[in-house]
């Protein structure tokens, strides 16, 4: 019984990452847009849950809808009367053909691959860790320290560049 | 000092013209002192190549290193692809290598009259003499391509900056065409560098190269296509009326002169002496491009009405001669084919030479724009027909005797096709004539009745090309004890590879 | 190695990374001395050439490559040869930047400029030694963003913030691909270090899924190489960012890229079995992949060349074709051909930014980057002959005519593709029809500099003193051009290092 | 039959990642782009955290799940710069109406 709601839960939380993409892909409305991308980030880190994945789910709702969600709302918000919001996120026909052909064509080409191949057990099929936080922040501290400082370097580099990049434009306005 | 030139004599020929260029183009921008020092430059060269003729030794033969190559100089260059800086000439470059530095002071006294961006001029033209006699001097295959391929941004500027109005489509028609027939040489060159054990661009190496016979058919095609373009023969010729009209004299001198024959060289030199077995079978295929070659460029110029056109054609249709001797794979014949290539040489130098007076006081070349200038013009006049006659091989002249031998040999082994072919002599003494007759003979055209007559600097320039033309008619001893032993050669390769 | 000990050899990323820290904070103190933009651009060559110093005494002659911080990179002959191009391209785009005018002008935040170039090369130096796919994906991205950041800069240039979106649209899209492959690769392989990849590979067989997770990882190397059908971001970023950053970019990064390539696929996929003859490992057939890629890419860049009006365009699309070709390098499976690339790449790099650096000059004279513009340059002064037959050198040696290197380049690239070993005919023929195709393009320049006799009416201005430094420059990358077309056994015997990369 | 297995998240993720392909190439407008990317990267990071959760390949992949959002979000950051700037310019957010420079 107990397996049967964790497999409900499992499937309407799949239902919740997955039924508002169609929203993103399809709406004409980039704010609908913009809000069913929040539940589909939130469907995902539910199913980082279900992977075990604590702390992933935890960046997952930290990064990505505190701050790429944000961002992305600021972006529409700035740049965007409201009243046109309705019609602007408009979809190129010709190209959304292609698109969806394409999409269709690597969907069921990927999805016999993925069914069909084996993802054989490696290391032994080594017990998955009770709990990943400790275990993530050894790897980021030894083995992943390099990149793990380098990201900083990136994200200072990011922080200067976009900084100017956007100054200018609020400097301009001054002008 | 004569010990150091006598070692180096080859390296000197070769190199003297470009650091000349490069000097030339630090002088100080005084006309006069350019066109001289240029003069002087070209001067070195052809002293040098007296010097070679003198000590080229005329009984041995053959493609090797030590034996029948002369005036041999190898230095490594690049290691790692083993590729020398291997200098040598045989009978078979001798003549060519004779013809261009003695044509190349010639050329610098017929391009007196430029004077836009002279240093350039002289530079660029300096650099193609480079070119022009490493190709026939260089026994590395690499050297060979990159002197080839180094005529051309030379040919590319001074057809394009220098010549007449259509300039600049002659000039991109010819780069194109070369370009694409030495990039399927490259093909060919790299790829019979790595069949070679151990890898080398060795030509008298390459040579003994043992491979299958497909590949080597294939090989022999596309570098018979490659050297086709340059002859050019028939269905690559179109490039050559264009790039012979636009460039200026001394260009289309140097184009007829030289380049042409690099392509009948390039032939004899590898398709002939590398795959001598594939040749034999080819023999025909050549004779025949020959004889299309001479019929086609002779109506062509007959249909000509610009004078430097019809010259162009005729050019076309004298190369046929030396395609046909080669094919002939007699020993008459092919003499009579390298002897055509020298004496081609001089005498479309002369023509162009002419040609090029003609427009300089002129302004066109109108064939029926002239009329009676023999008598305005005597001098002009009798070198012109002398140039004319020896273009239309009238005997006593120097073609007679190449084009008879070509004849000769060919007749032995195509009865056909060398038929056909002497019909050609028939249609180039009409047009000949009959270009005679338009301009020089008949009523005076009242425009040119004052009409001024050869001056020193041009009769300079021709003079020596008419001597050869004499001489070489009545005894053309000199160039053909150069030759004989390497056609021999050739000739027993080819045959003996067929049997 | 674990990371303490990595620190030695780590010496000149390391000290780049403190300069760029110690640059930014010198910056923010005294910002009046580091907004003069020659101030800024020269403190950045100095910083960069002691990476390159650095790099020269630290990381030379390693007969065995060294892992260090625990597989993350790998230095060896091919991460120390790159590395050298990546930081003296990025030397030359400080250089270049202090010398035109166009982006002296119009750099309101030098200071943040030479930051971002400082990372963009600490960036690629990552990129071209890492050896793991997630120290390759961090690199990847780090290069990228400060790329498209650099590519936006100026406030002068209208285009330029467009052409920034644009390659952050595309570049996004191309590493997302990417990322997703690279998961599929850690799928099927368990881990992410290329030696564990290898491992993998070696002793199980995959599958077609590794053939979809190479293609997918191949759109965002491809992406940085803009290899068809990548490239559509390169002729409007080429256009639209300052003429520079345009010299760096079609060097630069596609070096790296080009390390990373080589890297990924011939460090993972290949054994070098007996007689140094290589072999694929693993289901995937990568090499007939890059070599159809390899071919489109170039017919595609020099077809697309030919009705361009803008010089950068042109230069763009030349670039892509040029890809093309290193790419069939790439694509030949054997060790000639890793040489064969760092050789042209080394060439390309002399006479592309050669030209660019023309096309600097000339812009900074007629303020434009039109084609018809440059109509009997040759003639105007001598100057004007000066520049133009600069530009006639690099544009031969683009095309490939000897004696320059240009030549040399295309000679290693088809002395690769038709190794005995495994000779591919017909991509060398597709290569020897581009190269005559792309004679066109190059020779209508030439034409409009030196076959035209028409002039356009603006005048040009003489030598100028303090432009010195651009003409030495340009009088260097020419003087190179035609000494390695003529005597290229020095360099040949550096890119022969790269020969024991593969053990 | 289990339902809670690597494959049904490869699908999942695979569901997002050709949703993400789809939106990239239709939008016209520049942040209508940008969400396509995001849903690819977020399914390239779901993928990496199932591979590591299943059949023993270890917690690497979360590693590069995390860097995977941490670059998402340098990357966003980057892009609002930019679009600001775009905005600044044209008045106008589509990707199609960058046309100063033609394709």
């Amino acid at each position: 019984m107990n397996i049967e709601i964790k497999e409900i839960v499992f499937i309407s939380i799949v239902l919740l990452t997955i039924a508002p993409c169609s929203v993103v892909a399809f709406s004409r409305n980039i704010l609908y847009s913009a809000f069913a991308l929040f539940f589909t980030f939130i469907g995902t880190s539910g199913l980082y849950f279900f992977l075990d994945a604590d702390f992933l789910a935890i960046v997952q709702l930290a990064v990505y809808i505190g701050g790429v969600l944000v961002l992305l709302l600021f972006a529409i918000l700035l740049t965007k009367n409201i009243d046109d919001i309705k019609k602007t996120n408009t979809i190129s026909l010709r190209r959304s053909i292609t698109a969806g052909i394409t999409v269709l064509v690597l969907f069921f080409s990927l999805f016999f691959v993925f069914l069909s191949t084996g993802w054989t057990p490696l290391n032994g099929g080594a017990a998955y860790p009770n709990g990943t936080i400790h275990e993530l922040g050894r790897l980021i501290l030894s083995k992943y320290l390099l990149p793990f400082e380098i990201a900083s370097l990136l994200l200072l580099a990011v922080l200067i560049g976009s900084l100017v990049l956007a100054g200018k434009t609020v400097r301009q306005r001054e002008d | 000092m004569f010990d150091f030139i006598q070692n180096h004599i080859l390296t000197l020929i070769i190199f003297i013209p470009v650091i000349g260029g490069l000097i030339i183009l630090f002088l100080p921008e005084r006309h006069n002192l350019i066109r001289w020092s240029s003069l002087i430059i070209t001067l070195i060269p052809f002293t040098l190549s007296i010097m070679l003729y003198a000590g080229f030794d005329r009984s041995v033969s053959g493609f090797s290193y030590p034996g029948g190559l002369q005036f041999v100089e190898r230095y490594s260059w690049i290691q790692a692809f083993n590729i020398e800086l291997f200098l040598g000439v045989d009978g078979l470059s001798m003549p060519m290598a004779l013809l261009c530095t003695m044509l190349c002071p010639l050329c610098v006294l017929a391009s007196w009259g430029i004077d836009k961006g002279i240093k350039g001029y002289f530079f660029l033209f300096l650099l193609l003499e480079t070119g022009m006699i490493g190709v026939f001097c260089a026994l590395d295959f690499f050297l060979f391509f990159i002197s080839w391929e180094v005529m051309l941004l030379p040919m590319y500027f001074l057809i394009g900056v220098w010549g007449g109005p259509d300039r600049e489509y002659a000039a991109i028609k010819f780069y194109i065409y070369t370009l694409i027939g030495s990039l399927m040489m490259l093909l060919v060159i790299i790829y019979m560098y790595l069949s070679a054990t151990p890898h080398t661009f060795d030509m008298t190496r390459l040579a003994q190269l043992g491979a299958g016979m497909e590949f080597k058919t294939l090989c022999w095609i596309v570098l018979f296509i490659g050297f086709a373009i340059k002859v050019p023969v028939f269905p690559f010729h179109t490039w050559l009326p264009d790039a012979h009209v636009e460039a200026p004299t001394a260009i289309s001198v140097i184009l007829a002169g030289v380049l042409l024959k690099m392509g009948t060289y390039g032939m004899l030199r590898v398709n002939y002496m590398m795959f001598p077995d594939v040749t034999f079978k080819m023999s025909m295929f050549i004779a025949v491009l020959g004889m299309i070659n001479i019929i086609y460029g002779a109506f062509c110029a007959m249909a000509q009405k610009d004078l430097k056109r019809l010259v162009a054609y005729s050019s076309i249709s004298h190369m046929g001669y030396v395609l046909l001797g080669m094919a002939s794979l007699t020993e008459e014949g092919l003499n009579g084919a390298v002897l055509q290539m020298f004496n081609h040489g001089v005498v479309a130098a002369m023509l162009f030479l002419l040609v090029g007076v003609i427009y300089d006081r002129a302004h066109h070349r109108r064939i029926d724009g002239f009329g009676g200038i023999a008598s305005v013009a005597p001098n002009y006049a009798v070198i012109s027909f002398l140039a004319f006659f020896a273009a239309l091989g009238l005997p006593g002249l120097n073609s007679f005797i190449s084009e008879a031998l070509v004849l000769l040999g060919a007749f032995q082994k195509y009865r056909i096709i060398t038929a056909v072919s002497a019909t050609g002599v028939i249609i180039t003494a009409a047009y000949c004539l009959w270009t005679i007759q338009r301009i020089f003979l008949g009523k005076l055209n009242e425009k040119y009745a004052v009409f001024p007559d050869i001056n020193a600097r041009e009769f300079i320039s021709l003079l020596p090309l008419g001597i050869l033309v004499i001489v070489l008619g009545i005894y053309p001893h000199p160039i053909l004890a150069l030759m004989k032993p390497t056609v021999r050669f050739i000739n027993n390769l080819i045959t003996g590879s067929g049997i | 190695m674990g990371n303490l000990e990595s620190i030695r050899y780590f010496a000149p990323e390391g000290f780049l990374s403190v300069f760029i820290i110690t640059f930014l904070i010198a910056g923010l103190l005294r910002r009046k001395t580091f907004s003069k933009s020659s101030f800024s651009c020269i403190a950045g060559t100095a910083g960069l050439f002691l990476t390159l110093i650095l790099e020269l005494c630290i990381n030379t002659g390693y007969p065995d490559a060294i892992v260090i911080f625990s597989g993350m990179l790998k230095l060896d002959a091919l991460s120390h040869l790159f590395k050298i191009l990546c930081i003296s391209s990025s030397i030359l785009l400080f250089l270049f930047s202090y010398s035109s005018r166009e982006t002296s002008d119009s750099l309101k935040e030098p200071m943040e400029y030479a930051l971002l170039i400082l990372s963009c090369t600490l960036g690629m130096m990552l990129l071209v030694s890492s050896s793991n796919l997630l120290m390759m994906y961090l690199s990847l991205e780090f290069l990228s963003l400060t790329a498209y950041m650099l590519t936006g800069f100026t406030d002068k240039n209208e285009k330029a913030s467009e052409a920034a979106m644009k390659y952050l649209l595309y570049g996004g899209a191309a590493s997302g691909i990417m990322a997703y492959g690279l998961s599929l690769l850690y799928g099927i392989t368990g881990s992410l270090d290329y030696s564990g990849i290898h491992r993998f590979i070696a002793e199980n067989n995959s599958g077609i899924i590794l053939y979809i997770s190479m293609i997918f990882i191949f759109t965002g190397l491809g992406f940085k190489i803009a290899a068809f059908p990548f490239h559509a971001w390169c002729p409007d970023v080429y256009e639209g960012a300052l003429t520079p950053f345009t010299a760096f970019l079609s060097v630069g990064p596609k070096a790296a890229g080009f390390a990373v390539i080589i890297r990924f696929f011939y460090q993972i996929f290949t054994v070098r079995g007996e007689g140094d003859v290589l072999t694929v490992l693993g289901s995937a057939d990568w090499p007939a992949m890059l070599a159809i890629i390899s071919a489109l890419t170039m017919t595609f860049g020099n077809l697309a060349a030919l009705r361009q009006k803008n010089i950068k365009r042109l230069l763009a699309y030349s670039s892509i074709a040029h890809a093309g070709y290193m790419l069939m390098a790439a694509a030949s499976l054997t060790i000639l051909g890793i040489v064969s690339v760092f050789f042209y790449l080394s060439v390309y790099f002399l006479m592309n930014f050669g030209a660019f650096l023309v096309v600097i000059a000339v812009s900074n004279e007629f303020n434009s980057d039109e084609i018809e513009d440059y109509e009997g340059l040759a003639w105007k002064n001598s100057k004007g002959a000066f520049l133009a037959s600069m530009f006639a050198v690099f544009l031969f040696s683009l095309i490939g005519t000897p004696p320059f290197a240009g030549f040399i380049g295309k000679f290693y690239l088809l002395l690769s593709i038709l190794q005995p070993e495994n000779p591919i005919y017909w991509l060398a023929v597709v290569a020897v029809i581009n190269i005559i195709i792309s004679l066109y393009y190059y020779a209508r320049i030439l034409k409009t500099m030196f076959l035209s006799r028409r002039q356009k009416g603006t005048a040009l201005s003489g030598f100028e003193r303090g432009q010195y430094l651009q003409y030495s420059l340009m009088a260097g990358l020419a003087l190179f051009s035609i000494i390695f077309g003529i005597y290229w056994s020095p360099l040949n015997n550096i890119s022969m290092l790269l020969e024991n990369f593969i053990h | 039959m289990e339902i809670i297995t690597l494959q049904s998240f490869l699908i999942v993720s695979l569901i997002l990642f050709l949703t993400g392909l789809y939106t990239i190439v239709s939008r016209k407008n520049i942040i209508g782009i940008y969400m396509g990317i995001e849903l690819i990267l977020n399914s390239s990071a779901l993928n990496f955290a199932s591979f590591s959760r299943f059949a023993g390949r270890g917690l690497e992949g979360q590693v590069f799940s995390i860097f995977i959002i941490v670059l998402a979000a340098a990357e966003a950051a980057v892009a609002l710069a930019l679009l600001l700037a775009v905005f600044k310019r044209q008045r106008g957010i589509d990707a199609d109406k960058l046309n100063i420079l033609k394709g």
